[in-house]
């Protein structure tokens, strides 16, 4: 069974490649945001991401939504992890089973970007000089540079 | 009474998870301005308004006393 | 480190995608290939797998050179089973580490159908009503329908 | 003597997972002429040589005794 999860605990992959499991899927493809250390040239030591944990989980579950109406027989699971990860630590999985390949990666996709626009999910990077909640406007930190570069791009 | 859930980095600049405005009933963009001119201190430019776990888009909406209200800075998950 | 491997065992999903994680992967792409149980209402009862072992390796291990020297900072393992398997059991993995989210998704997606073009295994169907080995233009068995039909793509 | 290896079908079909050609050195046509007039009947159409775990698309490349030969019908895996 689908699920749509935010947790504080390291998220197991095989657990969540499980709930899509179908007779009917051939293909199960399943992205995993890890946390990466360099972002053009600057050191991450560590993140921490925040959410609205009740609205969080409905988006995702909006978002298996959107999926199962444009995709009939996809199923689809995302869990996504809040509170402190270090590096290689695993922020997200989506795991997006479908009958034929070439659907299981297209919806896969189309999870991951819907989650970068919809879901209030927030991320804090910590750098050795500094810290900063990207996607953050407010300038409530000092940034190296004077002003939000490039790195604060989500991608 | 209407409490507005703050998070990420509005929290932190305002120092604490929950605003509160004391009035029954206001619209989306009364809220915004009301929190604008207190001294919170808060730039809220990009951040969205959700009610009850949705976002809002119409600025004329009405909050009530019991609503579920927050704040929400661009995204970035994933 | 990556790995190339055929195998009689079940694959552990977990265990490929550890062979991919790096502190400069940010996306870790992953294709699970499971046997689906119906492909045009056609009722499959299990699987066998054959390979040219020595050279499925060979060609698993080309395709992630090809892999990395399109996508340079791409980390690729794929292990591919044989023998019978069981409906929904887990017939190949591949794990694809990349910075970006973008390069995982065309690298895993690269993998799948260079797989399915140059590596010498081979999936025998086994349905209620007789087998045939896919791909197969040889009518070593009868098909119910008196040839090859829609079944035999590979998808 | 050059043994080549049959997978899938053919093996299935030939009742062997080996052919034996009692030659030192031929063409990869030769070989496939040789297999097509012997009684084993394999039907080689869309059938690829791989000698020493490549595919060969030449046929006038020349196999030796030693070498290892492998008939591959069409692939399924994945």
């Amino acid at each position: 069974m689908s699920e749509f999860n935010i947790t504080k605990d390291e998220i197991e992959v095989n657990e969540v490649v499980k709930t899509v499991v179908h007779p009917n899927a051939g293909a199960i493809n399943t992205f995993i945001g890890t946390v990466r250390e360099l972002t053009n040239k600057k050191r991450t030591l560590y993140l921490e991401y925040d959410a609205y944990i009740p609205m969080a989980e409905k988006k995702l579950k909006q978002i298996g939504e959107e999926i199962t109406s444009k995709w009939k027989e996809a199923r689809v699971s995302i869990v996504h992890r809040i509170g402190r990860l270090d590096i290689s630590d695993i922020a997200v999985v989506i795991a997006v089973s479908t009958p034929h390949r070439a659907d299981s990666y297209e919806a896969s996709r189309y999870a991951i970007e819907r989650i970068k626009e919809i879901v209030p999910i927030w991320k804090k990077e910590h750098w050795e000089d500094g810290e900063a909640w990207i996607g953050d406007q407010l300038e409530t930190t000092q940034y190296p540079s004077g002003k939000p570069g490039k790195e604060h791009l989500n991608d | 009474m209407i409490s507005i859930m703050l998070f990420a980095g509005l929290q932190e600049k305002a120092g604490t998870e929950e605003l509160k405005i004391d009035k029954d009933e206001m619209t989306v963009n009364e809220l915004v301005e009301s929190i604008r001119e207190s001294d919170v201190n808060l730039d809220l430019t990009n951040v969205m308004v959700a009610v009850n776990e949705e976002f809002v888009s119409n600025p004329d909406q009405v909050i009530k006393s019991g609503d579920t209200v927050a704040l929400l800075p661009p995204v970035s998950g994933g």
